[in-house]
Parts: C-alpha cells; structure tokens; sequence
C-alpha cells in the first residue's frame, strides 16, 4: 500500500526533491557552505547547517524554476539574517538569471526571535527583491500546506505572490491564534480549538476568499501538479498598475465592509450555501465553491 | 550547547558522497546530520553540537556502535542535536548512510 | 441449636433508607429534584461517615452532582468514605479539603495525581488502598458497598428510567451494588425524554435524579491523533505484530491507550496485511472504541470489539457497525467497565501496554515522585488470570515457552510492554530501583504502587528488540534479557554482552534484523492513516473528531 | 491631531502644510521648502487593522493618481504604530492579504517615480511597520522613536532565554533587542535625527538623495550590525 508522501509531513529538502523532476536540483550556499546563524548560537541555541531555509534551482515538467523552500520544523521556519538573506538572494538572481518562476515553499511563523532586527529587516527586504523580480517578469508563486503556515511577515510575503498554492491543512494569517489569545482573551480567538483555528486561517476559508488561488490535497503530488498547471497555463507576474490596485483596494473595502458579527469562516460558508464546507473533500469543495460564486 | 569530536576505524569504503549531503531536521528530540567526504578511508569522523548535556559517553556508545555496523570508512558526520534519543540517533544515522547508497 | 433472634430486627437498613427517603420528601417531586434544591437533597439523605461513591470515570464524570456535594455544608456533610474508581475533578479533592470526605478507596487518579499527593502528605485524607477497577467493584458487594450512589446518566423519562448513552463506564456496577443494598440512588441527566432510546437502568432502581443545567463533561482520553506517531513507534509496533503477533496467532486481546499500541492498530491494515496476518490476529477486541482502530475495521481485520466505555465523535460510526460493536437496538454503544475489565482479565490473549518506567525484574510503573496516579486499567489486563481454564494456541504457546517441556498444566497470558528505552533526556525508561519504593516511604504506604508484577510480564518490546521473558530459566537471565533491549540506558549499558549474545542466539533477545526488520522501513508512510482526517476518510465521514483534534 | 504631530509638521514643514487627521490615519501635504510633498502615515501608535490599512492604500493611490502625467513627488510616510491589530476578525478577513495590498501600493509609488521617505515618530513594531514605513528609500528614526519586534520580557518568555541574559547581550548586539539605535546599526534605519536638527532642510536632503535601490543590507554590513545579511545574499545571487 503505497500513498503519495504528505507535503505537511515532508521536510524541505524532501518537498523540494518531490516537487522537482527528479535529479534536477542543484542548491545554492547549501549545508556544506556551513552558513548557520551566529545568533541562534550566541544565545546557546541550536543552529541547523542551511539556517532552516533551501535554495536552489532545477526542473519542473522540464521548465528551469528557482525553489526556495522553509523548514517549518527548525525554529517554527522563523526567518533570521542568514535564513532571509539566502531567501533575498534568490529573488536577486531570479533578475539576474531569469528561471520561468520562482516557487516559494512557505513554511514560517514569521520573524524569528532571537535575531528579530535582523529578521524584519530581512523580510522586508524579501519584499522588494520579490517585486523586483516580478517587475522582471518572473511570476513568484507560493506553496503553503506546511505545519507552520505562512504568518507574521511571511504571512504577508505569501500575499505578495502571484498565485498561492494551499492543501486545506494550511494556514495563512498574519498574527498567530495563540497571539491573540495572549493579548486579547481566550474568548476573543480560542487557540485550542483547532477547527475554529482552520475555519479562521486555513486552506478552505482563504480559498473561499480568494486568497489562495489553489486549494489542493495534502500530498506532494498534487502541490507539483499544482505548479504544473500554473507552468502550463503560461501564467506570468500579476501585473499591477494603478488600475489593477484600486480595482484591488474596492475589492478589500467591500470585504471590510462585511458585518461586525463575522468572525468565523463558518458564517461566511453558510452565507454562501457552503454549509458542510469544513467535512468536504478538497474537490468537492473546490467544485461547490465554483458553483457558488 | 556541548560539542565533541570523535575519530573511529570503520570499514572502508564506504560511499563517498559527492556533494555534502543533509538528512535530518534539529527540532525538539530531532537532529540533523551532514555527510561529507573524510580525510582517511579507513576512519570516520563525527562532530557533534547537541543541546542535551552530560550525555557524551551516551554518544560515544552509540556512535561507536554506528561505525562498526555500517561501512563508513572515508566519511565524516556532523550532527546537530536538538535532544534526539539514541534510537532516533541511530535511526538517522542508517537513513542518511542509506540515502547515500540509494540517492 | 439456638431459635431465631426475634428480638432483633432485620431490616435496618431498608428502614434507613426510608428514613433517607422521607427526609428527602420534600426536596423531590416524585424522583425528578430541581437543580437548586439538589445541595438541600444531599444534606438530607447523607449521614455522616456514609460510604459514598460519586461516580467518576475515566471520561464521564457526574460533574454536577460532585459540584453539589462539595457545595453542602461541611457541619451537616462531613467524614464520608468516598469509593470511586476514578478522581478526576477538581470538587473531588475540595470534598477532602473541606472535611465533607475523609477517606477514599480508588483505582486512579490521573489529573489530581498531584493535588492527591499533597493531601496524603497534610494527612488531611486517609486512603484504604489503590485497586485495580475489578478488585474496586468487587468490594463493592463485598465490604465497600456504598449507602448513597450519584451517577450520570444520558436521560431520564417521567418515571425515572435511565438511558446511559454510549458511555456507561461504572455505572451498571454501581447501581446494581447500591440498589440492591438498601442504599439511595441518585442519578444527574443531560436530558429528560418521553421516551428513552433504551432503558439502562429501570426506574425501581433509582431513587432521584435531576436534570443538570449542563450535560457532563466526557474527556476525549482515547484519540490519538496518528500524526503525532514516530518512526521509532513505527518501528515498535512492526515488531510487536511480526514478533508477538504473528509467531503466537494473538486474535484476543487488548491494547494500552499510548502512541505505540496506536501505530500497531495503524499498521495492521499495511504492514499485518502484508505479513498476511488478516483473519488470523487480532479479530477479537476488549477496547474502547479507539479511533485508532477504524482502518483496521474497515480493512476486515477486526471482528468484534466489547468496550469499557466510549469515546467521544465515535457515536455514528459505531452505531453503522453493529456487527463489530455491542450496540443496544437503538444502536447506540452499550459498554460496560466491569464485563469488560473480566473480558480483558479472562478472556484475552494478549495485553499490550506501555509504561513509565520498568525495573530487572520486569516490575513496572507509572507512579513517579509527588503523584499518585493509580494505574487505570492496565493491572487487570496486564496480568495472568490464574483461574483462567479454557485453552487457545497462543496461551498453550506460552505456557510451554514458560515451562520450558511438553508437560505443562497452565498455559500464560502474553502480558507485553512496550517501550522507548528512553522517555526523554536524563528520563531512562529502564532503571534499577522504580521510584515507587521511594513513593512507598513518602507516602508510608505497605507496598510500592507498582502497576504490572514483572512476573506477569512474558514480554519487553523496545527500539532495540523484544525480550522474550517466557524463555528465560533464572533471575539473572530474565535481567539480562531485560538489559538487552534496555539501550543506551544506564541499565542497558551495564549489560554483559557476552550473556546478552548468548540470550540472543537462543531467540530470547531479537533484535530488528533477526525479525527481519530494516530498521530504514520503518516511516510513518507505513500508517493506514497519518492523520485525524485520514482517521474521517477511512471512516466515511461518520467520525467526528472533537474541535481539539481538527485542523480542518 | 495631537499636539506632538502638529509641532512635528510645524517643524519639517515651515513653508505651509495641510494634514488631517481621521481615526489614526495621517493625510495630506506639507512643503519643506522646494515644493509640496504627501503626507500619509498614522498616529497615537496605531494598531493597524484593515480599514487603516486601507486608508493608508487609499492615500498612496490618491498621491499617484494625482502626479499621473505630471512629475510624481516625494511621498512622506509617518510611522506611528504599535504593529497589526489583533482580533480575530481580521484575520479571517485576512488582514495579511490587506497589508499585501498596501505594500503594493506603496511599491507602485516607487514604481512611478514618488520618492519615499519614512520618519518614524513615536513606534514602530513589526507587522504595521512592514507594510509601508519599511518600504521607504530613506527611513528616519526621531527622537524618542521606538523600533522594535517585541520586547525583551516577551521574547524571554517565548523563547525560553533567561531576560538577564538577553539584557546582556542586548548591551554588544543590535540583533535583537529594541531600539532605533539598533535599526541604524543593522542599516535598517537610515539616519537618526538629533532633538535640534532643521528638520526641513534634512527632510528635503533626503529627498533629494534617496534612491530607489535597497541598500540596507550594504549599511548594515558598513555599520557592523549586520555582517552576514549581503554576503550571504551575493553568494546565493553570484553562486556557480
């Protein structure tokens, strides 16, 4: 009995090696280059010998593409000076050495703390080299179906892409439920309950809100034919010009329009005749929610 | 964070790994080990930075074990250890020989 | 020969009880009690130094009758000897802390362990003894029958008639000892129905009951979620099925609540299958309703499963596999703790279980230092029914393994433990002295709390190997043979290799490779689901996890 | 307006300005002293959910709305925010996708030919700081300004460091402790401005310097509070 392996459970080494054809990959500043963080371990933590974060390039259905992909178990995928930077670089070499597309494996809670400074910095400058990039010409899209999610900066970064790629077990947000719940009170956001966590931030609801451009199954076959189709489709950057972002900016202000009282992914399904969402499997779903909208 | 180097005989030859190679994740109870290529091919090396202290003379038994089971002359393992137990140990240890046998 | 006593009168007790009753008049209509007179109902019928059993489970707890009580008045309620199973609430210990209880005979104590500690230590509770569930219920009809009993039930009709709903845990063993003695009992329900799906219990033997203002809190203990299962369980739970399961046909038995026995019900459907095991082990089941074990099920390996109680999202497809289930006609789970604990006792081959720690004699337990813990119901299923008479092939096997001839008049339960050697840094699993001898002089108890006797264990699985203790002939073997598999343990350290070569060559140790086993094989891809909502698929939906559990 | 923010534009802007202020969101122009620029930015540490997040999208696109066709001026962010609200509603309605938008209109500005300059007056924390203020081509700390993640309490907690030993530490590294300081060090802050500083005439040198391109990692590697962030990044772009 075989199954195609999970991409939540697949390290990043692992998703990059099942997303690619196979033997194709070749990385950049990889762990022999030995290029761990000189905070991680000034603080007496654990370092890891890529920082947490895979770069390189190979082939997809025979198209070059730059991979970039987080290790959501080391230190949550946080993104440090070094992690960041490696990330930063990518994108400048996707102007440099133009690949079809850069596909992104978000796998990060966002900054990691122990060299914050460094890390927002970092993030920052991910988002500019990634608009560079796509003002190249290079479409950016994101994969998101890893046990961290994409949150905190990354949250962000994964907006910023061209497509978004999410298995239903995925989560996208900026803030963390268990951060809300610190601040704010267990009842404003319960953190431990886990189906309202996923009714708020997981795959099935940023689907629904268009968030996420893809919603897939939790295997690394179907992400890969995922970016197959987007490879197929001859999909270039989303361009953005005036127009495209006030088109954008009415979009979000009818949504923020929306009335106080939606706080669950739930109510927006039942509006949308999507009840049972939550029980459906990722095709049936993605089937009734084209029906619907 | 404790670290020690260890050189043992081991049977040669073991695969030499053209690139370096990385099997493991370092979080809670886990490690990661990088397999590269060793000055003598009738030793290995092991350097290890774990996070778990006082248990070097645990390492040593089960990486000596490590070296007389498997054919790793020529090769040198750096780990880092995020409190992973001997049976994860040695677990990865076979997976990252392995997927330098099978790549 | 003397005439009978006439003077005396024999029916003192039925007497005090419609004394009870009579105090309670006017606190009931008929047997239905509002919610705010239930503390003034309490006051009435307990007397002090009544034996009292409050009934708590492992999942369902009488939660607001507990409220109650510790909400009485400790000048009116006081020095009651509480006998229940398990302590599991907080109101629990505020009855001792308020003098409402004083002493306690019971059988676990997971979440208070702490609290319990402390209370013990301030001699501020006096504990009769910690019992296994079928020593606990036992007394009950024999010297700690109780005089009051306040049980949970799913439903109540008009006349007062009990329907339990899928978790019935202690609660036919409580009433039927309670009832039948002349004492009251006292029931809480979730809801009052015109008519009851089944009736449980019937009205004549139930005193009162009220409709709580919330329904009682039932713990999800037994979901374990698959992706929390490692490759090292993995690797485990392959020797357990091709090492013990296999070579001794086990087609009855039970298992522990751990990961480990988790990954063996995951890997039947792949890896027993592969082995060809399907229809020859594990058909026969006394064990909840673990969600765990629903690929199994569907994969046809398991015929019929008798459960202590329920488990919670587990109702519907329970009730669409009546085949495999004790279902009522109504077709929701009857479970029953008692029948099944002597199911698990006498009826089964194998228990398969997992421990804290584990001494050179195979003693284990869970209790470590400031907790008291109990041992829940590994003791009864992890012993060797010595009344035991009827035969089967793997308890024939074992008993010859045991005897070491032909000639042998017993045959042996496969009592198995399994575990990682170690449980975290600096936390061996093997050691030369339990902490439980130093928990016997804290807490000045007559014998250590040790959870199973090493001389029922017949075998020790760990990531190193299975210990095969039926084959060992001396002390010294069998600690040897325990040392083998003990790791990088300090105690498997101190092995002698040469012996422990020995104790390998003659099929007592076996290590993963004599099995036959690539240590690489073992991935988490081998489990027939690696997640809850794998657990719903295989289910067809009828699964229905608790919020906790889902990420969907 | 706050008193703080009126003396603040009564300073940069000595030739004239007009910013009003609704709800925390800060909008309209001022001149140093060779022309208009915009003003768009927060105040009273805002907690940026998705309607200020949209104000501030708004406001951008009004400024390249308005320079269309004609010679795009500089675009003057005021940074003042505590980092994103948090609140579960917003999340669902995806407040990171609302941040995303507001980067991309800030980028589009850049795009166009608006110059941007950031001065952080009060705080600046993480996630509200991303979306706009650290875009800039120039950012400016004032004094008294607060940049930060997370404080050191908070970061002990979580990451389960001891605080006396992220004190310590804090003392030799920029790297993760709170502070414009810090930022400047790490490149991340362009200049600090002193309590006594023209602040017409350095805002309209920054103007006139800022470039497009995103050298902070270079300063941070000149400043030493960043040795590894281009390095590591040349060596990934130039690698064989």
């Amino acid at each position: 009995m075989t199954r195609a392996p999970s991409y939540r459970e697949a390290t990043a080494r692992h998703r990059v090696a099942g997303l690619l054809d196979a033997g194709t990959f070749v990385e950049w500043v990889g762990p022999g280059a030995r290029a761990t963080s000189p905070h991680l371990a000034a603080l007496g933590s654990p370092v890891s010998f890529d920082d947490g974060v895979v770069v390189g390039e190979g082939r997809l259905a025979g198209e070059r593409v730059l991979v970039i992909a987080q290790e959501g178990l080391f230190n949550g995928g946080a993104v440090g000076e070094v992690h960041g930077a490696k990330i930063r670089g990518a994108f400048e070499r996707a102007c440099t050495q133009p690949p079809r597309a850069v596909v992104f494996c978000i796998d990060s809670g966002g900054v990691r703390l122990h060299e914050a400074n460094a890390g927002l910095l970092a993030i920052s400058e991910i988002m500019r080299a990634l608009f560079a990039a796509q003002s190249a010409g290079i479409p950016v899209w994101a994969l998101v179906g890893g046990s961290c999610g994409a949150f905190g900066g990354m949250g962000i970064v994964a907006r910023l892409c061209d497509a978004v790629v999410m298995s239903e077990e995925g989560r996208l947000g900026l803030s963390g439920p268990e951060v809300i719940e610190t601040v704010k009170g267990v009842e404003e956001f319960d953190a431990r309950d886990r189906a309202l966590v996923w009714r708020v931030t997981g795959g099935k609801i940023r689907r629904t809100l268009g968030e996420a451009t893809h919603l897939v199954e939790d295997n690394l076959v179907a992400f890969r034919e995922a970016v197959v189709a987007l490879l197929a489709a001859g999909q270039g950057p989303v361009p953005f010009t005036l127009e495209t972002l006030q088109a954008s900016q009415a979009r979000l202000e009818a949504r923020t329009a929306w009335d106080a009282a939606l706080r669950d992914g739930q109510s927006l399904w039942d509006r949308l005749g999507l009840a049972d969402a939550a029980l459906m499997e990722t095709e049936q779903f993605n089937r009734r929610l084209q029906e619907v909208s | 964070m404790e670290s020690f180097d260890l050189e043992l005989p081991a049977r040669a030859p073991g695969a030499a790994p053209g690139t370096a190679a990385l099997y493991g994740v370092v979080s809670s109870g886990n490690l990661e080990v990088l397999v590269e290529a060793g000055p003598s091919p009738d030793r290995c090396r092991f350097h290890v930075e774990t996070s778990a202290h006082g248990f070097t003379d645990v390492w040593q038994a089960v990486l000596a074990d490590f070296a007389a089971s498997h054919r790793v002359g020529g090769l040198s393992f750096s780990i880092h250890d995020a409190g992973a137990t001997p049976a994860v140990v040695s677990l990865r240890l076979a997976q990252a020989v392995q997927s330098l046998e099978a790549p | 020969m003397s005439a009978p006593d006439r003077s005396r009168a024999w029916n003192q007790e039925a007497c005090r009880r419609a004394e009870r009753l009579a105090r309670s008049a006017r606190w009931r209509r008929g047997k239905e009690v509002a919610c705010g007179d239930m503390v003034s109902l309490l006051e009435s019928v307990l007397e002090p130094g009544d034996r009292v059993c409050l009934e708590g489970n492992n999942q369902k707890q009488a939660d607001f009758l507990a409220a109650s009580l510790a909400a009485c008045s400790p000048q009116r309620v006081h020095d009651l000897h509480l006998v229940q199973s398990v302590l599991a609430l907080p109101e629990h210990m505020e009855l001792f802390e308020k003098g409402i209880a004083r002493r306690l005979d019971f059988s676990f104590s997971g979440p208070q362990s702490h609290r319990l500690a402390r209370l013990v230590q301030a001699r501020a509770i006096e504990i009769g003894a910690i019992h296994t569930y079928l020593e606990l219920f036992g007394r009950y009809f024999i010297d700690l029958t109780p005089q009051v009993c306040l049980i949970a039930a799913q439903a109540a009709d008009a006349a007062g008639n009990l329907y339990l709903g899928p978790n019935t845990e202690d609660t036919p063993v409580i009433v039927e000892a309670t009832a039948f003695k002349s004492g009251l009992v006292i029931a809480q329900v979730n809801e009052r129905c015109d008519t009851l799906p089944r009736v449980d219990v019937p009205a004549d033997w139930v005193d009162c009951f009220v409709v709580a203002p919330s329904p009682n809190h039932i713990e999800p203990l037994f979901t374990r979620d698959p992706a929390h299962i490692t490759e090292i369980q993995v690797l485990m739970a392959m020797m357990a099925l091709k090492g013990i399961y296999a070579e001794y046909g086990v087609e009855r038995l039970n298992h522990g609540i751990g990961f480990d026995t988790a990954a063996i019900e995951l890997l039947l459907p792949t890896y027993g299958e592969q082995l060809g095991l399907k229809g020859r082990v594990a058909r026969h089941w006394a064990l909840n309703p673990h969600p765990t074990l629903i690929p199994a099920i569907e994969a046809g390996f398991v015929e019929r499963v008798h459960s202590f109680g329920s488990e919670v999202g587990m109702e519907a497809y329970v009730a669409a596999r009546p085949d495999v289930f004790f279902t009522g006609p109504d077709g929701s789970l009857r479970s029953n703790r008692a029948f099944c604990q002597t199911a698990g006792l006498y009826a089964c081959d194998l228990f398969i279980g997992s421990t804290l720690q584990m001494d050179l004699e195979g003693n284990s337990s869970t209790a470590t230092l400031g907790r008291i813990t109990g041992f829940g119901g590994a003791p009864n299923m992890g012993s060797d029914a010595r009344g035991r008479r009827h035969a089967s092939p793997p308890w024939l096997k074992a008993g010859r393994e045991r005897s070491g001839s032909d000639r042998f008049i017993r045959g042996q339960k496969l009592v198995v433990q399994m575990v990682e050697t170690w449980q975290e840094p600096h936390h061996p699993t093997f050691v030369e002295r339990l902490d439980a001898w130093q928990l016997q002089q804290d807490m000045d108890m007559a014998l250590p709390p040790i959870m199973i006797y090493g001389d029922d264990v017949s075998h020790v699985v760990t990531e190193e190997g299975i210990a095969n203790l039926l084959l060992c002939r001396t002390p010294e073997e069998r600690a040897q043979a325990i040392r083998g598999v003990a790791g990088y343990t300090p105690v498997g350290r101190a092995r002698d290799r040469r012996l422990v070569e020995n104790l390998r060559d003659r099929g007592i140790i076996r290590r993963p490779e004599d099995l036959g086993i690539d240590v690489r094989d073992a991935t988490r891809d081998l489990l027939a689901a690696r997640s809850i909502k794998d657990l719903v698929r295989a289910s067809g939906g009828l699964y229905q996890p608790p919020k906790q559990f889902r990420n969907w | 307006m706050r008193d703080d923010k009126s003396a603040l534009f009564a300073r940069l802007f000595p030739a004239g300005h007009d910013v009003t202020c609704e709800a925390q969101v800060l909008q309209g122009w001022g001149d140093a002293g060779d022309g208009r620029v915009h003003v768009v930015g927060t105040t009273d540490h805002a907690a940026i959910d998705t309607r200020i997040a949209l104000d501030l999208a708004r406001a951008v696109l009004a400024a390249v709305a308005q320079d269309g066709g004609g010679a795009p001026r500089p675009i003057v962010f005021i940074a003042d925010t505590q980092g994103q609200a948090l609140s579960r509603r917003e999340e669902l309605l995806g407040l990171n996708g609302y941040f995303a938008h507001l980067a991309r209109c800030v980028h589009l500005a850049r795009q166009q030919g608006h110059r941007l300059v950031t001065l952080i007056d009060g705080e600046a924390v993480s996630g509200g700081f991303l979306a706009f203020g650290l875009l800039g081509d120039a950012i400016v700390a004032l004094p008294g300004a607060e940049v930060r993640v997370m404080d050191l309490r908070a970061m002990a907690r979580i990451t389960r460091i001891p605080l006396e030993r992220l004190t310590e530490l804090a003392h030799t590294s920029p790297v993760f402790a709170p502070g414009a300081e810090n930022y400047w060090r790490m490149g991340g802050i362009h200049a600090l401005w002193a309590p006594q500083e023209d602040r017409g005439a350095a805002l309209r040198a920054l103007c006139a310097e800022a470039g497009t391109e995103d050298q902070r990692a270079r300063l941070g590697a000149e400043r030493g509070g960043r040795r590894l962030a281009l390095a590591i990044a040349r060596q990934v772009r130039d690698a064989a």
